[in-house]
Formats: C-alpha cells, structure tokens, sequence
C-alpha cells in the first residue's frame, strides 16, 4: 500500500526546521548550540538517504557509507586547515610539522583552492565506490558477502586512518578551524547559515532521491532489490545499475560529510568505526527502510535521542538504543514510518491492517 | 483526512517546540540533582566519558571532581558560593565532546570544566574553548606540543614523565640498559612521546640500531610476532622496553612477554600508561616486577596522601560507587582533584570567577596536594610537580625505587624535537619562537 | 535453424546434468521438452539463457555463439526465459512489472529520464489484455494467486518480444480451464516466436504439440518426434513407467 | 627445630672467631651480625660497605636479600624466601650465612612459611644503594634463573677480569639450561678475546657455536669486526656467525609459522559457532561476540567462585571447571536469545544483523554495569610459561593449549554434524528447511539445539581467549569482523571453509606482520580477501548444483 503523498507533512517539516527554529533562536528561546546539533542532524539524513537508495530501494547492504562520509568531512577539514595554517604564516599544518614533515604530502596540494576541495570531496568517494563497487558487483557479491566485505573495507580504512604515517592526523584527526571561504566558524550568524545550507541541501537531497525513485531507473533498482536474476534476463545490466546508486548513495554520504565537518569543528576516525557504520544503517531500518521519509525520520531522531539520552541516562542509554533497535527489527520491520501509516490506516479505516507487522 | 492534520498542525507545532526545549534543559537535570537550590551556587562542567570505551578509566576522575567540589562545597564553598557540577557524557565519541562542550560553555555558562582523558578529546573540544573563552582543567599526561591559553595542563609534560624515566633506565642504578625497544599502541601521544624519546636518547650516545619504535593498533589482542622480535633484540642483553601501549592491550601484551620466556630482570618494561586504577583487577601476575613512571603513586608515603587515599576511598564507599572501599588512588586521579582546588584557589586569589582573572592568578600558584607541594608554572599552564619511578607489586600497588630531587619544570615544548619553541603566556602570546 | 546446439554438457560435482549431442529449432517452431524430473530439462533452458555456464559444447543462435555471454547480453540477442517458480518484482505493481520488461532502451540514463509514450502504454495494455491482467494493472505483484504470478511472467517475457521464448512449466499449479487458455496462448504467440516449452502434464503437451516433442533423460536426448510418436516409443513408456515404480517402492 | 640465638649472642660468637683468626671470612661474620643488629643504624651502613667491599662469595646471598629486599627475620634468624610462592601464599625460606641452604623440617620437606609469620628487616635505600655496585656479582648467586641470567651478560659489559674466576665458580654450581648457555657465551667470550694462538680462537668460536645461545650470531659477528688475529679467523668467525644466523631464521620462521596457526585457531574456534548457526537459520549473528565475552566472563565468575567461595586460591581447577561451564552459560543464554529474538528472524540475514546489532549493545552495557573494570582471568599455573624447543624457539603453554583445544572442537563438532542423528538433522534443515519439516524433523527445535550450540561454542571461545587477552565489556566487538571474514571466506556454513579460511587468514596476517607493521598487514590480507572473492564469490567452498544459485 503506497500511501498518497501528503503535502502536509512537507510543509509541517518546513515550517519547523525552516522558520520555527531560525525565529526561535532569533527570538533568544533556542541557543544556537541547538541550532548547530540539528544542523549536524541534517547532514547524517542527508547520508541516510543515500543509505536509503542503495539498500532500501537496491536492497544491497552497504556497510561502508560511514566511511564515504567521513572522506567527505577530511576533504573539508583539509583545506580548512590549511587556509588557517597560511593564516597563521605557518607552512605545514602542526600536526605535521611534530611528525617532522617537511614537505607538504602532495595528496594535500590540491586542497588549497576551495574549488579543487569541492570537486575532490565528491571525486573521490566516487571513484573509491565506483572501483570498490565494480570489483564486488562484478563477482556477484550480494547479501551478506556484500555487507561483511563492505564492512571490513571500512574496518581496514579505519585502521588507515588511525596511522600517523596517513598524515590525515591519526586518532586526533583534523580539528581546530577558523574561517570558511573567510567566515569565521565561531560566529553564530555563520552557524545559523550553515544550519540553513544543510537544510536546504538535505530538502534538495530529498527531492533528488524522490525523483530518482519515482523514475523507471528507480523501479529498476526496485526490480533488482526484488529479483535480480528477473531483471537481468529482462537484458538490465544489473551491474551499471549497482554502481551507478552505489555512486550516488556514496555522494550523498560525502556530501552529508562534507556539511558535517565545519559545524561539528572535528573529524577523527572515530566517524567510520564498526560501530558508527553500522549505526549509519540503524537510522534508515528505525526510520523505515524503501521509505525516503522513513530515513529523514530516522536519522533526525535516532541521533536527537543519542543526544538527550547521553545526558539524562549515562548508564542506560545504550539499553534503549538497543531495546529499540531490536524491537524495531522484530515487529516494525518498516520502522517508524510503517508503523505511522499503520496507525495511520487503523483511524482512517477503522480495521488494523496486521499485514503490517508480521509477527 | 487533511482535515485532521490541519487541526494537528498547531498541537504538532507546540509539541515540537516542547521537544527542542526539553532538548536545551534536558542536560541540567542530571548534574544539578545534589546542589543546594538555597545558596548562591557557581557552576563548573564535568566532561569526562561514562559509558563506551573510555569509561573504565574516565569515571575514576569523574568521582575524584565529584569528591574535591563536596569538599570544598563542606567548606564553605568558593568566595562564599556553593560549587555545582554539571556531570554529562560525552560517551567516548569524539564528536560528541565538541558538542557537549559547547553545551557546557554556551548554554549551561559554567566557570571552568573538569574533563577529558585521551588527546583526541581535549583536541576535540579545544577549538570550542578557544572560541567561547572557557577553561578547562585536563588531568591527565600528555604528548605537549601544545599550549593553549584555554587549557590547564594538570597531567604530566614529556619531560616530567618520559625523560626521567629513559633517564633512570640508562644509570648505574637503574640498570645501565643501553637497547631501546620503543612500543606503543599508535596513535598521538605515544608517537609523539616516542619522537622525543628517541631524540633523547640518540643524544645520550644510543646508537640508531639500538632504538626499534614500533606501533600496534587499539586494542591488538596478538603480540607473539613482536614479542619474538623483542626476544632476539635482547638476546645480547642490557635492553629494555619503554612501553605506551595503551588500555586493554596491556594485558596480552605481558602475558605473552612472560609466557615466551621473558621477564623483568632480562628485560624490564617501562610503562607510561598504566597506573594503579588500570591495576585494580588486573590479573598482575605478569606485570610484578616491571616498572612504571608517573608523578604519583597511591603509596606515596606523605600524610596529606594518606589522607587523600582514605578520603577517596571513604567517598567510594558512602556514595555506593561501584568497588568501594576497594578503589584505589592514581596519577591522573591524583590531578584531576588537585585541580579543582587549583580553580579554587585562583578564584579566591582573583576574586572572581572570569576566566581571565582566574587564569591570571592560576601563574605561579602553588598547592599541597596529595603529591607534596605542587606549583603551576609562572609563565604557561602546566603544574611543576615531582617524578616518580615505581616498580609493580602483586597487589596491584607500585614500590616507589626512584624519585626526582624536588618539583620538575613543565615544558610543553621538548628541547629535543622543539627546541626553538617555547610556550609562554605572560610575556609572549603563548607558542613563540626562541631566540 | 534459429537455434543449434552441438555436444553440450555440464555437470554438477561429478554427476552429469546434461549430456546433449545434438539439438535444433527453427524458426517460429514451438518444440516441447518433456522427461522425468532430474532430466535435465531446467538446466538446458538455464545454459542458453546463460544462467548456468556449459562446461563445453557450443550453442549457435541465428548463427551467433551463445555460451560465454552474459544473460543481459543474451537477452538482449532476444531470447527470453520465465522461470519453473514464478520470477517476478513482487515491490512493484503489475503495469510497473510489464513496463520494465518492455522492449526499450534500458541503459541507465535512458531509465532515468524515461517518458512514458501512448504506443507504449497501448502494447502494455494489450499485452495485459491478452493474459487477464488488466484488473490487477495496479495491485503489487507480490500479492497476486500463483496462476496470475506465472501469466504475469509470461507477459513479461512476451513484452521483451524476444525471437526465442524458453518457457519452463507455464501450467503448473493452473485449473485447468487456466492451463488450457495457456496452451491458446502459447499457440498464438508461435506464429510470431520461437518457443521452447518445457512440461510435464501429458494434457497440456498434447494440446500444444503441433510439432517436434524432444524427450530428455538423464541429460541426454532419448528421441525426437510427434506427440503420438513419443506417446508410443516403448523407451519412452518405460522410463516414466520406471520412474513410477521406482518412487513407488520408495515410499 | 627451634633455634633461638639472640643477634647479641651472635655477635660475641662472631667476635670471638675474629679474635681467633682474623681473617676476612670473619670479619664477614662480623660485618654480617652486625647488619642484623636493630638499633645501630651507622654501624649497619659501614658494615654493608665493608661487606660490599670485601666481595666474599659466602656473604653474597644475604647481600642479595638486602638488595631484593627480601631478607626477613625468623626466630632471629636471617632467611630470605624464594621468588614465587609455593602453595597457597607460603613460600619456601632458605637460610643466608653462612650457609645458603633451603630450610627443611625433620622429615626432609621444605618447611612453608607464609609473609605474616616472617619479620621483614627494613634496610633502608640509602643502605641498599652501597649494593648497586656489585649487584651482578650477588645476581649470581640467585636463587632465580633468570637473575643469574641477568648477571652472566652483566659480567660480560663490566670486563672485569677477576669476574673470570667467580664466573666459573658459578658455571660450575650452575643447574639451568638457559643461564648455563648464557653464562658459557660470557666465558668462551672473554677467553676468546684473550686467545693467544689462531687454532685456540677457532676452538673457543666453535664452542660460542656449539652453545646455541641466542647471543651467539651477535659475538662472532663482533668479533669478526674487531679483526684480532688474521682475517682467516676472522672470516670463520663470520661464517659461524652466518650459519648460525641462517639456521635462527629458520627457527624464527617456524615461530611465525606457530604464530599464525595460533590465531588462526583462535579464529577457528569463534567462526565455527558462527558458521553453524549462519548456515543452519541463515542468522548473522553480531552478537556472536558477546557470547564470546559472556564466556570470558563466566571463567573470571568461575575464578572468583573457586578463590572466594570455596576457598581454594593457587589452583588449576577452576579452569578446567570453567570451560564447560562457560560453554553451558554461553549456550543458555544463546537459547534465550533465540526464543526470544532470534526466532522471528529465520533466513532474513540482514534483518537478523541489525537485530542481534542492538542485542549486543546491551550485553556489552550490561557486562559493563556489572563488571565495570578491566578485569583478567588468572593463567592457570600449568599454562604459564612455554616448551622451550630451542633457546630460539619458545612455544607458550596458553597457545598451545588453544590450538589443542581448538583441534577437540573441531573434531567434535565434525563428529557431531556428520557422525550422529543430531547432525544429520541439522544438517537436513541447513539444506532445506521445508523439506525437513516435512519429514518430520522438528525444525524448530533443531534450530534451537544448534543455536545452543553455536553460542556454547563462542562462549568457550572466549574461556580460552582469557588465557591470552584480557576480559573488557567490549572484547568481542575486537573479534567479530575478522571472524565474519573467516566465515565469508570459506563459504558460509561450511566446517570445512571455516577451518581452511581461519588458518589461511591467521597465517597471512602474521606472515604479512613479519614484513609490515600490523595495520598494514590487516589492510592487505581485505585486499586479499576481496581479490579471492572475485574468483571464489561463494567462498571456498560453494554450494554446487541448479538449487544453489536461487
């Protein structure tokens, strides 16, 4: 049951993140630390949505997005870094200049110019996902092959990355940043227009993905989801398609990084550990996996609540993390949003459809 | 249908802002449980991780914040306040330290913070101090090369902890071991302390093939292949280990050491990153007899320490912290409640709680602590403090075999990697270059 | 010959799935395969379709190789396959079912920004006409009875409108006023294809066998003839026979 | 026996035999009585400077009691006491002068004493530091191995020529294999350099040879250098020193060898639960490491029920009660998660891996509630230690064990899956879930039986991996890729894989760690994996035949 696309919840979204908040923080209610989380909050959707594509709709579990985001915020946090070292008059960033380097790596050159910045971040998750993804769609890794490949792929970048020798700062990362394009990250003017970039980049994120699905190219990734030997005897070239939303699915996660990385002031390997990445996948099943609301949803919420429970439950909050993810997987399997249309159809109908939540 | 939505929109509207603002208040209701709404209170944060990985060691320090504000809050309180910790968790997420941090300085406005324990934490949140011109006491030994004016470097400098200790190990007394073998888990601070290890003892006359540095990942499980290599290289003997491997790998580690036929009178261990806390129920078994440098020992025999290790354990115990009476005392626990007497005393010496003031007067400022008379350096912010070398006994607790003649200099910046640097927050604007 | 296949084998660890010497099919015939389970049947059809690899033989299609491509390149050479077990999208609705299968472009920027055409709509529409499907046009695949499912496939594979048809088992689980329909069909379509039938129900075989029936037995061709030539062959008689009492004294 | 001199009455003895003789040996005596008198503190610090002086070998234990700090009093006595416990707290004393003599009761046994019944004598650091100067020589006459070994190469950096003769004296008491070999390299080391005649050094170079000790490459080599009498010997020298070498590489590619199929068993016997139960309910468990912890855990309970409620510390039996225990805990848990979560998830893989994800998030919680620390099971003392093959080759008792133990396993879970109705079972609805159901094999309490199974096997995992690692809420998340990996690779469901895929994976990993640094090592060996997979995408060994590939 498809449910009739209701303009509503659009302009319910908006009308909170988009003016309820900005005039809330105006009007002195809200901090602009609140402001800055849910900013953050809408680059882990962004990414979410791209988990969406590849596994909700293409059914392929990648475990690897954690890490794309996380190229996506190096990117960033690169050149940041290197615009406040020349600010400073110094030559190379300090954490290099302790592991006695003396050259600028030359991986580092390009991140100078903002443009280059830009177009790397986004070039080069891409490249690693198209050679990751043609080298395992290839052979015909699916399944749980693909989703414990993808997940040591990631393991074996975070171990990369953790290495001083990476020259991307090792556990530390890359922190301490002063100006973007000459806007000072401190200022709170600069916070709230990062937080408004990040909602009108996921809102465009929204309605590109909505497009793709809407689109035969997106009942082809469907078709493949469903029956994938079907499709290619229809003569699809299942693998293009793979690639192409594994691409796509990566962008987005790099994109979501990149956004990420100048509200949060930090990068650090930490962002693509086992755990990070397998709760990148968490947020779409909460939310409601094949469901591009479901994934916004989720990832919004399941990170709100990250933050509250972290501070009101120190000890327990892993015990409701986990009681909901288990819970969720057992009797929502269409998560938040399959149990709100449930309901949904339960007043409106007056019959509670069980064919919702199969026991 | 849209009917009903239309007439949800405004409660949906209300309940969403309900959400955010539960989302700004939600915080204060876990710190500010035990303070006296009567008094005048000041506020001062308390960051340190009490879930994740990070947790075993960091809830230690958490309690030792806790017990330093009950007693001076018995006392008195600071310039006629009650002091009122706001306790969150940053959940060992490095992200999340940003964020709480800010939390912390923007929304909650609290004097100084208390917090921290790995380098990519206090990096973490460093930026957000700098920028909102907070404070914070970190407690625990680090890698320098860094001198903020935002932070309060309680724990141990290179040259408070490392020199001394390759130092000891190099004398007559000590052993006279002349092969290094420099190991450690990889990530900044034993890299770095590595780096000036190694320049200290190439310039003691330590041949480059007599040094082997080598890293292993967090939490490597399997160190046959290094400990065979350790074997070999002290096959001719005098060599020893200067171990920064860090957590729960410490464990594996001398087991193997001991298990492949190794021990301390062949082949000493001098670890940097396990204090008593870390011991307290480890199975100690491997690690008797192997060494360990810090600036504090539970068995420092002074009486201010008796006290302290009494007091801390009576606090374990009354307030129903898990291991009671059974915890012990440690380096880092040691600075972490030193520090905020350290607060104290600056606030009462500057009058007020500014940031600045209370920095101001923090230059030179001494203290007794559980350590002896301890004093912050009167130029930057690292604390003057003595060196101990102590040698693992079964129960966990160290033999102290060495300790410095009098309070050592911090210096963020080592003389042997940087020695055109210096760090000095009166006279120049903190990092400068030496003439 | 549309369709010629030479020394064909492959086996699965060690035991001999199919054996075939020779075999062929012209154009727009409708050839039959019948033979007990196990026969090898299912694996021949899997090997032109190329979804299992021969381990030699050479399969020539309108005089081009076959073996060693890939199934969309197969596909795309027009041959189509539905499956013993209904292969359908079940997430998708019915008309999104046909519209995939549709004969187009199907590179992913034609799928991306692909227009739907009236001329598109009018062949999925009569494609649907003609298999009963055009009061579920909307409903998911996924929840149509079994009878519908295989009908559904088989308008799949009618709007790939491919030359060569190799359709496994289109009656099973049909009522047989449905498996008759099929056989209409099935009939109808051969004036415009190349078809490969594969089944088992010896009432259906006879209702569509116009042509050459091809017995199958353990992987190799036992013989090659009318329906009433097979009907009659001893050898015939005797392997189903056999296969009966074999199963007999199992249980 | 008791003996109840009083140090006074010592004294006048002792003075007495110095009036009488007046030789150093007395005046030991005297220094020695005088050491042990309580109240006078200057006269103690002259005498452990004469005593240091003198270097009489018959004081030499004592001194190294005082230096070790172990010199304790019984009944006015002076003893000091061995270096590990014997038994449960007490230790075995030895007598100091002028005989250096284990105490034996009337019937020959050693006598046991715990620390409580001694009284310790302070000496204080200033005292002790007078020591620091001789401290190799009293090494030598160590009751502790490995201080003699200690001693022997300190002999050899002090040069010292009067050494030579105390040197002999001790190689000849000596009992030890090891610090034998280290202390006869001392030996034929210094007289080597003190050769007079070409034919002499080649012998003593043959002698370093023939000892084998681990220096052996390290002096002839040096002494190749240093080029004493012809560049003939020098050139032997040289060759020995190769050979030697050669023959240690061979030894230390063994011990990589041993190495790898340590952790490859290590990993055998976490992926084989893993393996079972993914093949038989299609689950991906990520819980699987917890069960692992919940193992580890259960032999740390084990441990602390023996010392404290039973009250028998210093023994091997809790291990050996641990290791079906923890399988049953792990397995009894396994089945509760099974009926609890598990059930509903048959053959859904992914949908099972983000469920048994949150499941394991709250076992590590709530370990961590509940154990807090960083804890670690005690070694059982029989697995201390290693099987020295040669100086060069040690293989640690705990490594062996698990490779034994592992080997048990699989041969038990063979016999269990292709030798006995369970299996058959087991392996029917593995194949094909229906199918069996229809034949009227309960499938869902094959399910369960395997899951407890599977979860014991984990839970056992973890008992052996305390022998090796440390026990931390969190230790199973160290585990479970790597383990997936070898699941992944071999095939899933397949013992064999598993078994293959495990020691392949351990192997590579530790050949890889012997060239590069181990991160390196764990990125090639996914490089590996994933080029392997482009061959074998189902592992090594796939399911064959038409029904596979649906």
């Amino acid at each position: 049951m498809k449910t009739k696309n209701n303009p509503l919840y659009y302009i319910l979204f908006i009308a909170i993140f988009a003016i309820l908040l900005p005039a809330g923080y105006m009007s002195g209610l809200i901090s602009v630390n609140t402001i800055s989380v849910w900013g953050r909050y809408f680059c882990f959707a962004i990414a979410a949505l791209g988990i969406d594509l590849i596994w909700g709709y293409t059914g392929i579990l990648s475990m690897c997005q954690a890490f794309f985001f996380c190229l996506g915020s190096y990117g960033i946090a690169m050149h940041l870094l290197l615009k406040k070292t020349m600010a400073t008059g110094a030559v190379l960033p300090d954490f290099m200049a302790w592991n006695k380097i003396e050259t600028l790596p030359l991986f580092w050159q390009p991140f100078q110019s903002f443009g280059w910045t830009l177009l790397l971040c986004l070039l080069v998750p891409a490249l690693i996902a198209f050679a990751a993804g043609f080298v395992l769609f290839r052979s015909r890794i699916k399944g749980v092959y693909m989703a414990i490949i993808t997940q040591a792929l990631t393991l074996a970048m975070w171990l990369l990355f953790l290495r001083n020798e990476t020259n991307l700062g090792g556990t530390n990362g890359l922190t301490d940043f002063k100006t973007l394009l000459g806007y000072d990250l401190s200022s709170s003017s600069v916070k709230l227009g990062l937080y408004m970039i990040s909602f009108t980049m996921l809102c465009a994120a929204y309605f590109g993905c909505y497009r793709i699905t809407h689109s035969k190219f997106g009942k082809v990734l469907q078709a493949i989801r469903d029956s994938e030997s079907r499709i290619s005897y229809a003569a699809y070239k299942v693998v293009d398609y793979k690639l192409a939303i594994f691409v796509v699915a990566a962008l987005l996660a790099a994109v979501g990084g990149m956004l990420y990385l100048p509200q949060t002031g930090i990068i650090t390997p930490g962002r693509m550990d086992v755990k990070a990445s397998v709760e990148m996948v968490m947020w779409v099943a909460l939310g409601g996996r094949g469901n591009l609301k479901g994934a916004v949803i989720g990832a919004l919420l399941v990170n709100f609540l990250y933050s509250v429970c972290t501070s009101l439950f120190p000890d327990s909050w892993l015990f409701i993390l986990g009681f909901l993810f288990v819970i969720t997987v057992l009797y929502f399997d269409k998560g938040f949003m399959g149990l709100a249309n449930s309901i949904k159809q339960r007043f409106s109908t007056g019959s509670f459809k069980t064919s919702q939540t199969p026991l | 249908m849209r009917n009903i939505f239309l007439k949800q929109l405004p409660a949906l509207l209300l309940g969403a802002t309900a959400l955010f603002s539960s989302c700004n208040n939600g915080t204060s209701k876990a710190g500010s449980s035990d303070s006296t709404a009567t008094k005048e209170t000041v506020k001062i944060g308390v960051l340190h991780s009490l879930s994740g990985t990070m947790a075993i060691s960091e809830v230690s320090l958490k309690d030792a914040v806790q017990m330093a504000v009950d007693e001076i809050n018995a006392k008195g309180g600071v310039l006629g306040k009650q002091i009122e910790p706001v306790i969150v968790d940053p959940a060992s997420d490095w992200d999340l330290f940003a964020e709480k941090a800010k939390e912390l300085l923007i929304d909650k406005k609290v004097s100084a913070v208390f917090g921290c324990w790995t380098s990519v934490s206090r990096k973490s949140v460093l930026p957000v101090f700098e920028q909102n011109n907070g404070l914070l006491f970190y407690p625990v030994q680090y890698e320098g090369e860094e001198c903020s004016n935002s932070v309060i470097y309680t724990g141990a400098t290179p040259n408070q902890q490392l020199i001394p200790a390759a130092e000891y190990l190099m004398s007559e007394k000590g052993g006279g071991y002349k092969k290094f073998y420099l190991l450690g888990t990889d990530y900044v601070f034993p890299r770095t302390a590595n780096k000036i290890l190694k320049a200290f003892l190439l310039s003691k006359g330590i041949p480059k093939e007599n040094i082997i540095e080598e890293y292993t990942p967090f939490h490597h499980q399997d160190y046959q292949t290094i400990i065979s290599k350790v074997k070999r290289f002290a096959a001719d003997g005098k060599a020893c280990i200067l171990s920064t491997i860090n957590g729960d790998s410490n464990v594996p580690f001398y087991k193997e050491f001991a298990n492949q036929g190794l021990s301390s009178a062949t082949c000493p261990i001098m670890a940097f990153s396990v204090a008593e806390d870390e011991l307290r129920s480890m199975d100690t078994e491997f690690l008797v007899g192997h060494l360990a440098a810090w600036n504090y020992f539970q068995s420092n025999d002074l009486p201010e320490n008796k006290k302290f290790v009494a007091d801390f354990k009576a606090f374990c115990t009354k307030k129903g912290l898990p291991g009671g009476d059974k915890r012990v005392t440690d380096d880092p626990i040691c600075w972490a409640y030193t520090g905020v007497y350290l607060w104290a005393k600056a606030a009462e010496k500057a009058g007020s709680f500014d940031v600045s003031k209370v920095r101001n007067a923090l230059y030179g400022l001494d203290f007794p602590s559980p350590d002896g008379l301890v004093k912050m350096d009167p130029r930057n912010h690292h604390l003057a403090k003595p060196v101990v070398i102590g040698e693992i006994k079964p129960d966990g607790q160290f033999d102290i075999i060495w300790k410095s003649a009098g309070l050592v200099d911090p210096q963020p910046w080592s003389p042997l990697t940087s020695p055109d640097k210096d760090c000095d927050w009166v006279n120049h604007n903190g990092t400068y270059a030496k003439k | 010959m549309l369709l010629n296949v030479n020394n064909l084998s492959v086996s699965f660890g060690g035991v001999h799935a199919l054996n075939l010497d020779h075999f062929s099919l012209r154009d727009k015939e409708l050839r039959v395969i019948i033979g007990p389970n196990g026969a090898g049947k299912s694996t021949f059809l899997d090997i032109i379709c190329g979804k299992t690899k021969a381990d030699k033989g050479e399969i020539l299609f309108n005089g081009k190789a076959v073996t060693g491509k890939t199934e969309v390149a197969i596909a795309e050479m027009g041959i189509g396959r539905k499956f013993q077990k209904p292969s359908v999208f079940p997430g998708l609705t019915v008309h999104d079912n046909l519209l995939l299968a549709a004969k187009m472009k199907k590179d992913i920027f034609s799928s991306l920004f692909f227009k739907p055409t009236a001329a598109l709509a009018d062949r999925i529409h009569a494609v649907a006409t003609k298999l009963s499907l055009t009061t579920v046009m909307y409903k998911m695949a996924g929840d149509l009875s079994h009878g519908q499912k295989q009908w559904l496939e088989i308008a799949i594979v009618v709007l790939q409108d491919p030359t060569l048809m190799l359709i496994d088992e289109p009656a099973a689980g049909m009522s047989d006023e449905e498996t008759e329909k099929t056989g209409a069909l099935l009939l109808e379509l051969s004036k415009a294809h190349s078809i490969i039938v594969i089944e088992h129900d010896m009432k259906f075989v006879e209702q569509i066998a116009r042509e050459l029936v091809t017995v199958l037995v353990r992987g190799k061709r036992l013989m090659e003839g009318t329906f009433a030539e097979v009907k009659n062959d001893q050898r015939v008689i005797d392997c189903y026979l056999g296969r009966t009492n074999a199963q007999l004294e199992t249980l | 026996m008791k003996i109840s001199f009083t140090p006074r009455w010592i004294l006048l003895i002792c003075l007495l035999l110095a009036r009488l003789a007046g030789t150093a040996q007395d005046s030991a005596s005297i220094y020695t009585a005088q050491l042990l008198q309580p109240s006078a503190d200057s006269v103690r610090t002259h005498a452990i400077g004469r005593l240091a002086a003198l270097r009489i070998p018959a004081t030499f234990p004592l001194l190294m009691a005082i230096n070790d700090k172990k010199l304790y009093l019984l009944d006015q006595k002076a003893v000091t006491i061995d270096s590990k416990p014997s038994g449960e707290g007490t230790y075995r004393l030895y007598t100091l002068y002028p005989e250096n003599t284990l105490m034996k009761n009337s019937s020959g046994q050693p006598l046991l004493f715990p620390l409580s019944a001694l009284q310790a004598v302070d000496i204080p650091r200033g005292d002790r530091l007078q020591l620091a100067g001789i401290a190799s020589l009293l090494n030598l006459y160590s009751n502790d191995a490995q201080k003699r070994i200690l001693a022997y190469t300190q002999l050899k950096n002090t040069g010292d020529s009067s050494a030579q003769q105390l040197l002999q004296d001790a190689l000849a008491r000596e009992t030890n294999t090891d610090a034998s070999r280290t202390g006869k390299d001392v030996l034929y080391a210094a007289k080597l350099h003190g050769a007079t005649n070409a034919a002499n050094a080649k012998a003593y170079i043959d002698s370093i040879t023939d000892n084998w000790s681990d220096n052996a490459p390290v002096l002839l080599r040096s002494y190749a250098k240093s080029g004493f009498f012809n560049q003939e010997v020098a050139t032997y020298a040289a060759e020995k020193a190769a050979s030697l070498e050669k023959r240690y590489d061979g030894l230390q590619r063994i011990q990589n060898f041993f190495s790898g199929l340590s952790l490859g068993s290590i990993l055998i016997l976490i992926a084989l639960g893993l393996s079972i139960v993914y093949g038989l309910a299609g689950i991906i468990n990520m819980a699987h490491g917890e069960f692992m912890m919940i193992g580890a855990y259960t032999t740390y309970c084990t441990q602390l029920f023996f010392t404290n409620v039973l009250g028998i510390p210093q023994t091997d039996f809790f291990f050996i009660a641990a290791l079906p225990i923890s399988f049953v805990v792990a397995g009894a848990l396994g089945l509760l998660l099974e009926r609890l979560v598990i059930r509903h998830l048959y053959a859904k893989p992914l949908e099972s891996l983000l469920a048994t994800w949150g499941v394991s998030l709250i076992l590590i919680q709530t370990a961590r509630l509940l154990f807090g620390d960083l804890t670690a099971v005690k070694t059982p003392l029989l697995l201390t230690g290693g099987w020295q093959v040669s100086p060069h080759l040690t293989l640690p008792y705990n490594r062996l064990f698990i490779i034994a133990l592992t080997l048990v396993m699989v041969l038990l879970t063979y016999a269990m899956l292709y030798r006995s109705r369970l299996g058959l079972q087991i392996r029917a609805v593995t194949q094909n879930r229906q199918m069996s159901a229809c034949l009227g094999i309960e499938t869902r309490r094959i399910a369960a039986v395997t899951f407890f199974i599977g979860s014991g096997l984990a839970g056992l995992a973890g008992c052996a991996i305390t022998l090796v690692g440390n026990v931390v809420p969190d230790m199973g998340q160290t585990y479970i890729v790597d383990s997936f990996l070898v699941v992944v690779t071999g095939g899933v469901g397949k013992l064999a894989g598993t078994i293959l895929s495990g020691l392949g994976i351990g192997f590579f990993t530790k050949v890889l760690e012997a060239f590069f640094q181990a991160v390196y090592g764990k990125v090639f060996i996914l490089v590996f994996i994933m080029l392997f997979m482009q061959y074998k995408p189902k592992g090594l060994f796939p399911d064959k035949g038409r029904i596979a590939e649906d």
